[in-house]
């Protein structure tokens, strides 16, 4: 059996961690293929619920970034990010959720291989967490259903 | 209709017999209702698919035997069947469960601080339309059954029954608590409450301090107002139906943002209305069981038992 | 006309869109005409105008809408305003994409009564999709049955009313008196400009030997159908054809009840006589 | 004269006098119901003030029906969680301090129905004391430990006595020493990951989904809840585990910086869900990460609706890492 690849999605916000996830790529900086990138304006835009919704899906971690306090695109919108998705992670894992499967990050623009480092660093820890298995959302019924009426 | 003493023994090994034939759950708790078994709080219809025109139903058929709820329990069922197997569109997914369902109830020994069967007409003994009810007589059972099949079943164990006229027949029946509470206003109820659904007094009087929330009519085993939605997984997808309502504002409104039941009175009117006037217009029956249910789930403690008198009071 | 009893009345019939067109200039009202992908099946949806049908959008879910198309015409046609999660997938449908229909579902307008009386149709915005179906199948089949017709129809502006092509044709039709109008002056519009109600206050219907249907927005029913009381009509000849959230269409899900009534079922066309006594819940 | 009898007395009498001075058209407090359970009740005269009432079982938080009646002067009859919830919500510009009198309560802690039930089974109460609660059960009487029949909420209680008010009842509250919440915390957060994962499954999965949680919390006034949010439609409203837990725990997140944990959800429930474990933790966090807790001080923004530039920061690649 091939080894065992997690699917991470990753809200990247417009101006830091989208453009350094850029520049990893233009850099050609190398990190595992596992990441699916979701843009969104500013990490102070994600709600929790997009990452209960990711899991849910079955992404085995998600991985959450901006720009470094401070240098937000629009004043404070990281600040206010800050707050919540450290209260939101720390609920998470407190309820059970390995809190490998929700990493925060700050990634500047200019920070091409650090951000080829996090998302290395990402999907070596869920590979050893393993598969998203208690948040993901039970298909099982339909997937056989569309199995058998193909 | 037969009779039969049985003791716990026997009664154990019998059920345990009936096994091979059907699946035998002993229900003890009474905190759920029985409508979980037969409209269950998630039920799948069909499955489909999302990229050609093609579905398959799901009729569960299982046979199932539940032992051991209370007697209001098994008027679930009588309700139930009011509506879902009315014409012209009887539903062929409770005709399933409930076809394959069969109930033997035990004869309450006690009163619940909330329950209240017996206020309106009812007792703790009556077998309700259930295929049999149990009463304990300590170490042994009298056991009255009402079904062909279960009789048949019974008599091949080996006990033989005595040939009985009606549930009212005298025979032991163990413990049966009695109380002396007035019974509930029901009548006028039934007669005059529509006339009074304009009466802003009455129904802001009974709402004022309703949270709608939907515990009473999650846990109240006569509602079965139900919501029905999709769920989908890549080429495939399933339609379900699951539990609404009345008491929520989202329940009956539309796309258009026009509500015609905006506000908890005229929530509280349907569930009230619902209850006591258009089930019995519609089938001569109240859509009530008296299990109290609403009465213990209730944040505000709201009791239907002074709902309804209050209502009465302008019923004449 | 029994309505017809499938084995499982929660299984959608598969069909095909075979068209699409906008139907309001602001976009937000879109026609399809549906075809069975099975021909047999056609016959099974036999319908009578007035009855509607519950659109699914498989993964999507179902919503309820009235019947616009002529009951002896082939395609099965709806008129759909796009609100929700359900209207917005159903705007997405493309010719030759497949969707289910169940139904038909509920009543009908009352034909029988119509014929040897006038008939009135008085309607306002979206709602005047079961009504064409209505006209057109009392052209067709009962024309010489049925005495004076009148056509009361208003819509916001020019551009949001319904079927515009029929419309001309009705305008032009001598057994028509049509009144067609809009809310406000607008551009390029010659015809009368007022609301719904004023021009039935101030129209010259009566109520000798006459049947009014009425069909609109809740705030049109409810401003119109005093002027009808005002010039003589009588509860029992005012027929309304009422819209709730419906899910199951078959009366068993419980929230479309207006008194012991199921609109779904019993409805959705109830004469003023028959919702006099019951919650306005509509 | 026990301590609920007087608090009665006392609140009666302030109610009467806030009515005869025309401060309020209708009051919102509690009545005594035939079982012994105190209910709320909306107090629209004072000639119906005779059956306002106190007792141990008052369980729900009146602040919600501010929202029902927010068109009216409104009396309220606040302990010191409710008078929090109040606060919390003027913050969140839901009233104005002068549209709502409030009649405040010292709080001796209410009890805990269902940890009564889940022990003895079904009871009615006897008497109160004020340092023991008696229950009549099916198998005889009981004289309870305060452990045994106090929610928990109200065994790590800090602000029995209300945070402002208008008129203040007689009486003595309650004062908590140990905070009973913290220790389940603790206990909680010191499971290994699989039992962590298992009890929040178990929990999650009682929910049957009658949002009788969101409808008990004066916190939760959204005109539309994200459950019932169409387009996009977040998550499926039926019972299922993950839907469950997104429910559940997206509810209580809401509540971050806002909740004034007064246990009300919690016993609300009625699948006896504890969501007091994962609500106390999420107080507790805002309090020792950013120093907040909701319904103190009037004038103040909710604790996620601030910031610090120098907030602990636990993100990867923070300055100095």
């Amino acid at each position: 059996m091939s080894e065992f690849e997690p699917t991470v999605v990753g809200f990247l916000c417009n101006w830091c961690s989208y453009a350094g996830a850029d520049l990893a790529g233009v850099s050609r900086f190398q990190y595992p293929p596992n990441l699916r990138i979701i843009r969104v304006p500013c990490s102070g835009r994600i709600n929790s619920l997009f990452i209960l919704k990711a899991l849910q899906g079955g992404a085995d971690g998600v991985l959450v970034s901006g720009c470094h306090p401070g240098d937000c695109h629009y004043q404070t919108g990281n600040f206010y990010a800050r707050r919540r998705l450290e209260l939101f992670s720390n609920l998470l894992t407190y309820a059970g959720i390995q809190k490998e499967r929700v990493k925060l990050a700050w990634v500047s623009a200019s920070e091409g291989a650090q951000f080829a480092a996090l998302v290395t660093e990402v999907v070596e820890d869920l590979k050893k967490v393993g598969i998203n298995k208690d948040f993901v959302r039970d298909t099982k019924d339909i997937e056989e259903y569309t199995h058998e009426s193909e | 209709m037969k009779l039969f003493r049985i003791d716990q023994e026997e009664w154990n090994r019998f059920l345990e017999s009936l096994r091979n034939d059907m699946e035998v759950c002993q229900i003890s708790e009474r905190e759920h209702p029985f409508k979980e078994k037969l409209l269950p709080p998630k039920e799948t219809l069909f499955y489909y698919r999302k990229d050609t025109p093609k579905q398959k139903e799901i009729l569960n058929t299982k046979k199932r035997l539940f032992v051991g709820l209370s007697p209001c329990d098994a008027k679930t069922k009588q309700l139930l069947d009011l509506n879902f197997l009315s014409e012209p569109y009887p539903d062929p997914y409770y005709k399933a469960l409930r076809d394959n369902t069969w109930v033997i109830t035990k004869a309450c020994q006690d009163f619940e601080p909330y329950c209240f069967c017996d206020q309106i007409g009812d007792s703790p003994a009556k077998l309700n339309g259930a295929d049999g009810i149990l009463y304990d007589l300590g170490e042994s059972y009298h056991l009255l059954l009402d079904n062909e099949m279960l009789i048949q079943k019974l008599e091949e164990f080996g006990k033989s029954g005595e040939s009985i006229e009606n549930e009212d027949s005298s025979y032991e029946k163990g413990k049966i608590p009695s109380r002396n509470l007035a019974p509930l206003p029901i009548e006028p109820l039934k007669k005059n409450l529509l006339s009074q659904i304009n009466n802003q007094e009455l129904w802001e009087q009974i709402e004022s301090t309703c949270l709608s929330c939907g515990a009473c009519t999650f846990l109240c085993p006569a509602c079965y107002c139900f919501d029905i939605q999709d769920t989908s997984y890549g080429r495939a997808g399933k339609r379900e139906r699951i539990y609404d309502s009345c008491m929520f504002k989202s329940y009956t409104a539309e796309a258009s943002g026009h509500n015609p039941r905006p506000t908890g009175k005229e929530r509280w009117r349907q569930r009230l209305l619902h209850k006591f006037s258009y089930y019995p217009t519609l089938y001569g029956e109240i859509g009530c069981t008296g299990c109290g249910r609403c009465i213990k789930a209730c944040p505000s403690k709201i009791d239907i038992r002074e709902a309804i008198k209050h209502a009465a009071k302008y019923c004449g | 006309m029994q309505p017809n009893i499938v084995d499982n009345p929660y299984l959608p019939t598969p069909v095909r869109v075979e068209k699409v067109s906008f139907e309001s200039e602001d976009r937000s009202l879109k026609t399809f005409d549906l075809a069975c992908i099975n021909p047999e099946d056609r016959e099974k949806l036999n319908f009578m105008p007035g009855q509607f049908i519950e659109l699914s959008i498989p993964g999507k879910g179902e919503s309820p809408f009235g019947i616009a198309s002529n009951p002896t015409a082939e395609l099965i046609r709806v008129t759909v305003n796009k609100t929700g999660n359900v209207t917005g997938a159903i705007h997405n449908l493309c010719e030759g994409d497949f969707a289910g229909i169940r139904g038909p579902l509920g009543n009908w307008y009352p034909i029988e009564e119509m014929k040897g009386k006038n008939l009135v149709i008085i309607s306002g915005g979206f709602a005047f999709t079961t009504l064409a179906s209505l006209l057109e199948f009392v052209l067709e089949k009962h024309e010489n049955e049925v005495k004076d017709i009148h056509l009361i129809y208003g819509a916001r502006t020019p551009g949001m009313l319904l079927y515009k092509e029929k419309l001309q044709a009705w305008q032009a039709n001598p057994r028509i008196k049509s009144r067609i109008t809009v809310d406000r002056e607008a551009e390029g519009w010659n015809g009368l400009v007022g609301f719904v109600p004023t021009i039935v206050e101030q129209s010259d219907i009566t109520p000798d030997n006459t049947i009014a249907v009425v069909c609109g927005p809740p705030i049109m029913i409810k401003l119109t159908l005093p002027k009808l009381v005002e010039k003589g009509f009588a509860k029992e000849q005012i027929f309304t054809s009422l819209e709730r959230r419906m899910k199951c269409g078959l009366g068993k899900c419980g929230r479309c009840n207006i008194g012991p009534h199921f609109v779904c079922k019993d409805g959705p066309v109830f004469s003023l006589a028959q919702l006099e006594g019951l919650p306005a819940e509509y | 004269m026990n301590q609920n009898d007087q608090i009665t007395l006392s609140l009666q009498l302030l109610a009467r006098k806030a009515f005869e001075e025309d401060k309020i058209e209708l009051l919102i407090g509690f009545e005594i119901s035939p079982d012994g359970y105190a209910r709320p009740r909306i107090f629209r005269s004072v000639e119906e003030l005779d059956s306002l009432a106190w007792n141990h079982t008052a369980s729900i938080n009146l602040a919600n029906y501010l929202h029902k009646y927010k068109d009216k002067k409104v009396g309220i009859i606040a302990q010191g969680c409710i008078s929090r919830s109040i606060v919390a919500l003027m913050n969140e510009g839901q009233f104005d301090r002068n549209k709502v009198i409030i009649i405040g309560v010292p709080c001796q802690g209410v009890i805990d129905e269902k940890k009564i039930r889940a022990e003895y089974g079904e009871f009615t109460i006897l008497l109160e004391e004020e340092d023991e609660i008696g229950i009549k059960t099916h198998s005889g009487e009981q004289i309870m430990e305060e452990e045994n029949y106090f929610h928990s909420a109200c065994l790590s209680c800090q602000y029995p006595d209300p945070v402002i008010y208008d008129y203040l009842a007689e009486g003595k509250s309650r004062k908590v020493t140990v905070d009973y919440l913290d220790k389940i915390v603790k206990e909680a957060e010191a499971l290994p990951e699989e039992e962590k994962i298992a009890k929040f499954t178990t929990e999650m999965e009682k929910c049957i989904r009658c949002y009788a949680c969101r409808q008990a919390c004066p916190m939760c006034y959204c005109d539309t809840c994200f459950v019932d949010v169409n387009s996009p439609k977040w998550l499926s409203n039926a019972p299922n585990k993950t839907d469950n837990s997104i429910w559940n725990i997206t509810r209580i997140f809401h509540l971050a910086g806002r909740c004034v944990e007064c246990g009300a959800c919690d016993r609300a429930c009625p699948e006896n869900i504890d969501l007091m474990y994962l609500i106390a933790k999420m107080n507790r966090d805002t309090k020792d990460l950013f120093g907040f807790t909701a319904g103190l001080k009037l004038g103040v923004k909710p604790g996620l609706n601030t910031f610090q530039p120098n907030d602990p920061d636990f993100f990867w690649g923070k300055e100095g890492v």
